[in-house]
């Protein structure tokens, strides 16, 4: 399994049956193929969709009707088409159960940074402020170390933030960690791994259940 | 009153140095065949607002690459390189808005409202200390009312009253543009009578309509982008 | 012709065809049964209605479909319904080519009081503080005196105002008044009365064109 | 999930003291079945924010007449001789607003935001000099968003994801009263299930409502007044 399938296929258990859901640009929008076909959840896109599904084959797809990372998607029964106002309206509202978001870098405190790198990287914000700061959960989807292999999962974060202290739940190649008032929780991990590797790729300071 | 209008005759309306709202979201809803007149006919010092810079070669990206454009309102720009170059090289001034409240500012307008009072964003480094306000006890952003002197929008259908329907996530900002602009221009390619829409169906009463344009066709630019496939 | 008559059948001439009007509660509601059935008009209800028509036989009536008096409405082709925040953008953006509507008083400066009878009439504000603050053109309907005979147009308005220097022109049952920069100007008169005594009806100085 | 509740169970819900948002203007689009249900089970000291106060001893007139409401936000009553009577009695506070004052305040907090900054009333004595901003420059009133506990809401036709579609003049508040309140009751005569509604068709999306209640018949309340009827 690849690094990306192995992310994937955990994130996808993050979503309840009658839950909403927004799925970031970026990993999270590839969680809608590994839900099962007949999964009831609703997927929220900021674009304007609630009901958003897998994408239709080719002779059937409306180039109408793309989500936030412009990918053509389909609608399932039940599904509601609205203004970009009425979208983040249902954002901000704090009406959706979960978001999961990719990121630049977590840290300890759960502060998030997906938008910027000064310098290097600024295509804009588009819907990720609003979708971190307002979502009931918030699921960071990420690599645990960079291309450099660097951490992502740190102490502090260096870049400038989307919104402060909204993660919930970090869900890496290796671990799924929470966010806790004492710090990072190792819940699971996904990989063999001892605690002192996981620790040495991860700047946070870690901490692990009793039983492990 | 009837409100059709040529393409040429409602896009030559617009003077250089305007600012005009753009509707769509990335392809859907962006109104390709107003914005290539505008390419065609040239008017210069735009400011373009609008979700995203389209894709190179694509859309507003035409107007854009084309020297049209001073500055364009947005809130990102990812799926489009040439526009990033061009914005590093300082050729186009950029401003950047989280999505929901470039929304909430264009719909402000559209309210006839001035301003609104907000948390998004009031602790990140998009926010100057002008921009913030003590209220009755509590910290606010005040973000302010964006209007524009035009709108192009796409309608999927329209009477000549100026009576809007939108489809699939084409509708993302055009209704609110419709309302914000002093001066709103829809093309359709789906024009019918008064009294063919359920009223209650109608996203965009007519009041808010200036000017409709009837496309004899949907060019290429409306269709399918391969990479935007799943393999 | 009674009194409302008289000023009914003047009122219509003001709208003009292609035009979208709101009718306010009162003498102006009324104004809709003697527009030609033919008419080229949209009349705007702010109960959320573009496209309000005359009133259908029983058997027809839609008891969800009422004007902002309450009275049943019918649909004109073309008509469109929507939220009460659309149906104020509208007014508030000014997208009304004209509105009529009732008045308390109504003076020299086109001042408007038609909401409030401090200690006596109350019923609250409705949409009459939009709708005369953001016009484009606003027409006052009302009778030239109050049924004990006193001026309802009058130098400087007593009761509190709806808004300032909002009104563009009076129609009352004796005379047709435009607010000028100068003050109010007589353009036509409904009924056979000398200036003077029509000036006797009135508190407000009143101008009257040369040929008169 | 399946929001569908029995008219007791939803109406149970609600607290005495609670703040009560009810759709409507006039009798279109007054949820009766709803309010009557919450008459029967007695809940007092609430706080209703509704345009009017229907006409007596119908819609919210038998919450008020039965001495339910300590608190009534609206923007006319003036067809309702009763509860204007109630008022200069100080039987009740009664609190108005222009009446797109309202609605732009529900929406406000319907989309999230906490105030808005307007003209309207701003040179009236609706105007208390707190409410007045000086901003860079300008005057505005500001306008704070009015939220509730419950939103009640009639709808013509709905699904059991809580997707609402209104008909007539009946929309007016209710999409905006959705958006605003915590918890979202609504009512409908015609109940499908998800799927039956064209997608572009749906006036509130399902993500804003809490519970859906199937009426088996509508009362009369949801008649024609005979005294609205032209002569």
């Amino acid at each position: 399994m690849s690094v990306v399938e192995r992310i994937l296929t955990r994130a996808v258990l993050e979503i309840t049956q009658g839950s909403i859901v927004n799925l970031g640009i970026g990993l999270p929008t590839q969680v809608l193929h590994y839900l099962p076909d007949d999964f009831d959840a609703q997927i929220h896109s900021e674009n304007g969709i609630l009901g958003a599904w897998k994408q239709s084959a080719p002779e059937n797809m409306d180039p109408f009707l793309i989500d936030s990372a412009g990918a053509y998607v389909s609608l399932r029964e039940g599904a509601s088409l609205f203004d970009s106002a009425v979208s983040f309206a249902i954002i901000r509202r704090a009406r959706l159960d979960l978001t999961m978001i990719g990121a630049f870098e977590v840290d300890a405190q759960g502060n998030l940074a997906n938008w910027k790198i000064p310098g290097k990287f600024s295509p804009g914000i588009g819907g990720a402020m609003e979708l971190a700061q307002k979502t009931k959960r918030l699921v960071v989807l990420t690599t645990h170390t960079d291309k450099q292999g660097r951490p992502k999962i740190l102490e502090h974060c260096r870049l400038p933030l989307t919104a402060k202290a909204c993660t919930d739940r970090i869900i890496s190649d290796l671990a799924v960690i929470d966010v806790t008032p004492e710090g990072l929780m190792v819940r699971e991990k996904l990989v063999d791994i001892s605690n002192d590797e996981l620790q040495d790729k991860t700047e946070a300071k870690l901490m692990f259940t009793a039983e492990e | 009153m009837k409100k059709n209008r040529t393409l040429e005759d409602a896009i030559a309306a617009i003077p250089s140095g305007a600012t005009v709202m753009v509707g769509g979201f990335g392809n859907p809803g962006t109104p390709f065949s107003l914005i290539n007149e505008l390419v065609r006919q040239g008017q210069t010092q735009l400011t373009l607002i609008k979700n995203d810079a389209n894709e190179p070669h694509h859309g507003i990206s035409r107007l854009i690459e084309n020297g049209q454009v001073d500055r364009l309102v947005t809130t990102h720009i990812g799926l489009n390189k040439t526009v990033i170059e061009l914005m590093n090289q300082g050729k186009i001034d950029v401003q950047f808005h989280p999505q929901g409240m470039l929304a909430e500012k264009i719909r402000t307008a559209g309210s006839g409202s001035y301003g609104f009072l907000t948390d998004i964003g009031l602790e990140s480094e998009i926010t100057q200390q002008k921009d913030v306000l003590e209220w009755q006890g509590q910290t606010y952003k005040v973000e302010m009312a964006l209007t524009a002197d035009y709108a192009l929008i796409h309608a999927a259908q329209a009477d000549w009253l100026g009576n809007l329907l939108y489809q699939g996530s084409a509708i993302n900002f055009s209704p609110l543009m419709a309302m914000a602009a002093d001066h709103v221009i829809v093309e359709t390619i789906d024009l019918k009578q008064p009294g063919h829409f359920k009223p209650e169906h109608i996203h965009t009463p007519g009041a808010f309509v200036d000017s409709v344009v009837e496309l004899k066709a949907l060019t290429d630019d409306y269709g399918i982008l391969d990479h935007h496939v799943r393999r």
